[in-house]
C-alpha cells in the first residue's frame, strides 16, 4: 500500500492526510468543487476534482472515485467517515477492481450494516440486546408484540441512522399513527421502509466500545467512550472513560463487543454501540463499521493511533500490541463544533469565517478544516471542529475544554461554541450524572 | 508616442487587480485602451486577494490536473464531465476527433474519456471553432477540467 | 508633452496606491490618461471590519480602564503617563485642582496620579479650556489613558 | 493566592493565562502600548497598559509594574521568562511590597544569577564544573590561567547569557584582544564588565535538568531536555529525552541539579545546565531560575504541568508527588519558530501575519500568541510560535513535527519553518549524533 485516495473532506480528510504523511503514504485528496479552497486539497499530496458540489456527484458518486483512484495510480482507499464509509456495495467495487479497501470486508459490513441483523448476530454471540422484535415488525404484528414488551417502546427504521424514521410510542393508541409517520420517514430518507421495535430505556447512557481485528483473528478492545450528550440521536460531546462504568462492567462490555466482531469475521477497526442503564443493565444496538469521529478521545487515553491500526490491518499485518498493553490513562473529551446556530434551532450556518483562531496550548488536540477566510460550504454536515481536551483527571480535562472553547474563535458564522460551555458549566455534567435526554431534560433543548 | 504589446497590457492589468485600481483610461496616438475591473468584484477581490494569496501559498504541488483561468475574450471551454483518461480519438489508430481550427458543432463528438474500462463519447456543448487542444491524448483529467477552447459562432 | 513608458504607468499606479490617491486624470498632447482607484474608505473599512470584530469579540471583560477614542472636533486629551491612581486634589479635604470649564496653562499641575504610594503631580501640556474630566477620583488609571478633554486655545 | 498580574507578552503570557483559567487564578495582564492589539491581552481577564512600546519603560519597567498591581489588586505577579523574570531586585520589591513572586527568593536567584557564584556552589556541592578561573578574572592573571587550563578557552560575561559577552580563544596571541572586546560587549550588555575564563568544550550537548523545590525541601528531577540545537548560543529545538542520555547519566545530572538546588535554598522550579562531552564527562554550566522557554517537551513526557508546579510552590504547599512517580514515557520535541529570515542571516522580519493557520491534529501542541491580520512588533524578541510533537518514539515524533510544520503556514512574514524542517530532515539528527555546533557544521550555518 503506497498511494491511497481518500474518498472525503473536511476534517476527518485533514486527519487523514496527517497520518498518511506521518507514516510514508501518498496521499490522494478526491473532492467536489465545493472544496477546491479547502485544506484538505492544500494539504494532500495530491488532489483530484471528481464532482459538482453535490454529494451524489462526487463524494458519493463510485464511478468517479474509481475512475479517479484508477487515473491517480492509487492502491487503496480511505472512505473516512459517512458517506460511502459503510457501502458494502463501495467496498465490492473496490474489492474486485483491486482496490484495498481500508475497513472491513463487504460481506462483514452487510452484516453488521442491517441493524435487524446485526441484532440476531448479537444474541447468537450471547450479547444482549432490548427487548423488541426479532426482524422487522409487520403492521399485523405490531399490537401482539407491544403487548408482549410493554411501554414505552421505540420503532426504528431497519436500515437508518442519525434519528430518521424513529418513534417513540407510550402507549396503545399511538402505535398505528406512528409506525405510519416512522415508515414513511424511512421510506423516504433510506428507500426501506422497514421498521423494528424495541423496548424504549428512558434513561440510558450511550456507550461504545472501541474495537481492532485483525486477519489473524487478534481482536483487542480499546475500551469506552461516553456519548450520551447528543441532541436528536446526534453526538456533541464525548469522553473517555465513562463515569458511569466500573471496571467490571468495562470488561463485560469489552467481551460483548469482541465477541459479535469474532460473529461476523470483522477485519478493521469499529464501534459497538451500547445503551446502559443506572443499574449496569447493557444492551446492544449496532456496530459502526468505519473510524469514527469521536475516536480521538480512545486515541487520548490510550495513546493508540486509530487510524495506523486501520492501516496496519489493511496492510494484513498484526495489530503490533495485545489486550494487556492497553491502558486507560487520565481523561479525554471532545466537543463537536458545528456551524449551526443554537439560538435558532441549530440551524446550519454557512457562510465565509472572517477570522479563525484554534485553542492551543498544553492538554489541547483540534481536528478542523478552517481557516480565517474559508467558507463553510452549505452542501454537506456542519462539523468544522473538533476540540479534545485532555488531563489527569475528568475535572481538570473540563476545566481544560472550558478555557479552550473560551479562546477559540470562529467569526462569521453561528457556531454551537457557546452551547457547548453552557453544557460544561451544568452541574449534572459536572458530576457526571447524566443519560441520552440530558440536553432535552437538562438544557431545556429539544 | 505609446506602444503596448499583449503581454504588456496584461501587466497593466495585473498591476491594476494588485494596487485596486478599478478603473483605466488611456488615450494617445494610434491607441485607445480603456480597462475597468468589475465594481461587484471590490469587497470580493480584496478578500479573494487574501485568500487566493493563501492557497497559492504552501509548498510545491497541486492540482493533480491544472486548472486555465477562464478567458475575457469570448472564448469558451469545452469541460471534462467526469474523472477519466483524455483520448481525441476513438481508437489509437483512428483520426482524431477534431483539430485545432475544426468547426464543430453542438452535440458533436469531440473526445473520449474512459472511466471504469467505459469509453464515454464527450459532445461539445457549443458551436464553434476549436482554438486550442489543452489535453495531451492519453492523459488523466479531473471533473471540469477545460478541454478544449472554442470560439463560438 | 508627457511621454510614458509602461513601467511608468505601473509606477503611477503604485503611487496612488501607496498615497491613496483615488483617482487621476491627465491629458497632455497626445495623451489622455485615467486611472480610478477603489475607494481607498472601502478597502480600509473592509479590512479593519475584520480587525475590530475580533479585537471585539470574545467575552465580555476587558480593558481595566476604557479608552475613549480622540475628539474630531479638535479637542485634545490629558493622557495619564504612567499607571497609578487617579486624584484630582492634593489632599481629601482640599479643592480640586482644575474644575470643567477651567482654564489651564501649559505646566499647570491637573491631578495627582499616585504610584507606588508616591504622588505624581501630572502638568497639562497644552493650554486651553477643561472640557470635561473623564476619570473619578480615587479610580485606577492605566498608562496612556485619557484624563481630561482639554479645548486648545 | 486568587489574581496574578502577569508582566510579560506572548507566547508565555498566554501560557500563563490558561493555566491559570485552567487552575482558577484570575489573570491580569501588564502590557505596552505595542501589544493593545494582542491576544494574551484579549484573553486575559483584565489587562492593563503600563508602558510605551520599548520594554525599558513597559515590561522592565519594576515601578510601573508594581503600581498596575496595586491598583489591579493583584496579590502575585508571574514574570514569565526574560524581561524581569530572574531579576533578584524585582523578587525583592515584590517581596517588601507583600506580593508573592512566582519564582524562587530574591537570596537564591542572587547566588544562581551570577554565574562565578553559582560555579562556586556546584563546586561546594561536589559537581563538576568546566575547569577554569574561580570567580572573574583579571587581565593580570589571564596569562597564567590560560597556561593552567590550556587551549581552546573561553571567556564569558560574568553577569552574561544569550551568547553576549562570549569569546573562543584559541591561542596565546588572540587572547589580549579577546578579553578587550568581550569585556566591552559585556559592559554594554550588562552593565558590568567581569569576565571568567573556562576550558572550551568544543562538541558538547547542552544538557538541561527541569527540577522543582518546595519550601519543605522536596526536590524533584523531571529529567532532561537535550537543547544542543543551537545558532549563535540561541536554542532552536529541543527535546527530551535525550539520545545521548543513559539512565545512568540521567540519575547523576539529576542528582547534581538537586545538590546545587539544595545548596541554594533553592524554592520553585528551574533549570540547571550542563555540557556533556559524548564520553559522557559533564560539567555544571548554570541555573536558569525561571520556566523555561523549552518547559513543554518536559510537560510532554512527564505530564506535569510545570506552571500548576509553580503556582503550587509558590501557595506553599508541597509538591504533590515523589520522584518515584515521575516517569518518561514517549518522546517530545520543540522547535521554536521565529519571525527570522533565515535567507537573510536570520534577521528579524516583524510585519502583519496575512494569514496563519496553526498545525493540528494528533500529537500536536502549538503554543503561540499569532491570528490572521496580527502584527509582529519589532521592540521585542522575534519567538512567534513553539510547536511541539509528541509521539511514542523519537523517530515518529520526527515524522510528526515534519507533517506539523509542512501543514503550518505564516504569510506576511519570513519565519524560521523552513530552516526547521532542513534540520529535521538532516541524517545526523536524524540518527541524534549531534552537538551544539551542529548548526554551524552540519547545516553550514554561522
Amino acid at each position: 500500500m503506497k498511494r491511497i485516495l481518500i474518498s472525503n473532506r473536511g476534517e476527518i480528510a485533514l486527519r487523514l492526510i496527517r497520518a498518511f504523511r506521518e507514516f510514508g503514504y501518498f496521499s490522494v485528496l478526491a473532492y467536489s468543487e465545493a472544496d477546491r479552497s479547502s485544506l484538505p486539497v492544500k494539504l494532500s499530496d495530491a488532489a483530484i476534482c471528481i464532482g459538482p458540489p453535490s454529494a451524489k456527484g462526487s463524494y458519493l458518486n463510485i464511478p468517479a472515485i474509481i475512475s479517479a483512484i484508477e487515473i491517480t495510480g492509487c492502491d487503496a482507499v480511505h472512505p473516512g467517515y459517512g458517506f460511502l464509509a459503510e457501502s458494502p456495495q463501495f467496498a465490492r467495487v473496490c474489492k474486485d477492481a483491486g482496490i484495498i479497501f481500508i475497513g472491513p470486508s463487504p460481506e462483514a459490513m452487510e452484516k453488521v450494516g442491517d441493524k435487524s441483523v446485526a441484532r440476531s448476530v448479537a444474541m447468537s454471540a450471547g450479547v444482549p440486546v432490548v427487548p423488541g422484535s426479532t426482524g422487522f415488525v409487520s403492521k399485523e404484528d405490531l399490537l401482539r408484540l407491544a403487548k408482549e414488551i410493554g411501554f414505552p417502546l421505540i420503532l426504528k427504521a431497519s436500515a437508518g441512522g442519525g434519528g430518521k424514521g424513529m418513534r417513540i410510542v407510550q402507549s396503545f393508541k399511538e402505535l398505528d399513527d406512528s409506525f405510519d409517520t416512522a415508515s414513511n420517514e424511512a421510506l423516504t430518507a433510506f428507500g426501506n421502509s422497514n421498521l423494528y421495535l424495541e423496548k424504549y430505556v428512558s434513561e440510558p447512557r450511550h456507550i461504545e466500545i472501541q474495537f481492532a481485528r485483525d486477519k489473524f483473528g487478534n481482536c483487542i478492545s480499546l475500551f469506552e467512550r461516553e456519548c450520551s450528550i447528543q441532541r436528536k440521536h446526534q453526538k456533541l460531546i464525548e469522553e473517555s472513560p465513562s463515569c458511569a462504568i466500573s471496571p467490571k462492567l468495562r470488561k463485560v462490555l469489552s467481551d460483548s463487543a469482541l465477541a459479535i466482531a469474532n460473529q461476523v469475521g470483522y477485519v478493521g477497526v469499529g464501534t459497538a454501540e451500547f445503551l446502559v442503564t443506572p443499574e449496569e443493565m447493557f444492551y446492544f444496538i449496532e456496530i459502526n463499521a468505519r473510524i469514527q469521529v469521536e475516536h480521538p478521545v480512545t486515541e487520548m487515553v490510550t495513546g493508540v493511533d486509530l487510524v495506523e491500526l486501520q492501516l496496519i490491518i489493511a496492510e494484513d499485518r498484526p495489530i503490533p500490541f495485545s489486550q494487556e498493553d492497553v491502558k486507560i490513562t487520565g481523561h479525554a473529551i471532545e466537543c463537536r463544533i458545528n456551524a449551526e446556530d443554537p439560538r435558532n434551532n441549530f440551524c446550519p450556518s454557512p457562510g465565509r469565517v472572517d477570522q479563525y483562531i484554534p485553542p492551543g496550548g498544553p492538554g489541547i488536540r483540534c481536528d478542523s478544516h478552517l481557516y480565517s477566510g474559508f467558507k463553510v460550504v452549505p452542501y454537506y454536515d456542519s462539523l468544522i471542529a473538533k476540540v479534545i481536551s485532555y488531563a489527569p483527571t475528568r475535572e481538570r480535562a473540563i476545566n481544560r475544554m472550558e478555557r479552550a472553547l473560551y479562546e477559540m474563535t470562529i467569526e462569521g458564522i453561528s457556531t454551537t461554541i457557546d452551547f457547548h460551555r453552557e453544557v460544561l458549566k451544568n452541574a449534572f455534567f459536572r458530576k457526571g450524572d447524566y443519560y441520552t435526554n440530558f440536553v432535552q431534560r437538562r438544557m431545556g433543548i429539544k | 508616442m505609446i506602444n503596448f504589446d499583449l503581454e504588456e497590457i496584461k501587466e497593466l492589468i495585473r498591476s491594476m487587480q494588485e494596487n485596486s485600481i478599478s478603473e483605466l483610461y488611456l488615450e494617445s496616438e494610434g491607441i485607445k485602451l480603456n480597462l475597468k475591473r468589475e465594481s461587484f468584484a471590490q469587497l470580493q477581490s480584496v478578500l479573494d486577494m487574501q485568500e487566493s494569496n493563501f492557497l497559492e501559498s504552501g509548498d510545491s504541488k497541486k492540482d493533480f490536473a491544472q486548472q486555465k483561468l477562464e478567458d475575457q475574450s469570448g472564448e469558451t471551454h469545452i469541460k471534462s464531465p467526469m474523472v477519466g483518461t483524455f483520448y481525441r480519438a476513438p481508437s489509437p489508430n483512428s483520426p482524431s476527433f477534431v483539430e485545432v481550427g475544426d468547426f464543430v458543432k453542438k452535440g458533436q463528438v469531440v473526445c473520449i474519456i474512459e472511466a471504469m474500462k467505459l469509453m464515454n463519447e464527450i459532445e461539445s456543448e457549443v458551436q464553434g471553432v476549436v482554438k486550442e487542444i489543452l489535453v495531451e491524448n492519453g492523459m488523466p483529467v479531473e471533473f471540469g477540467q477545460p478541454l478544449m477552447v472554442v470560439k463560438p459562432e
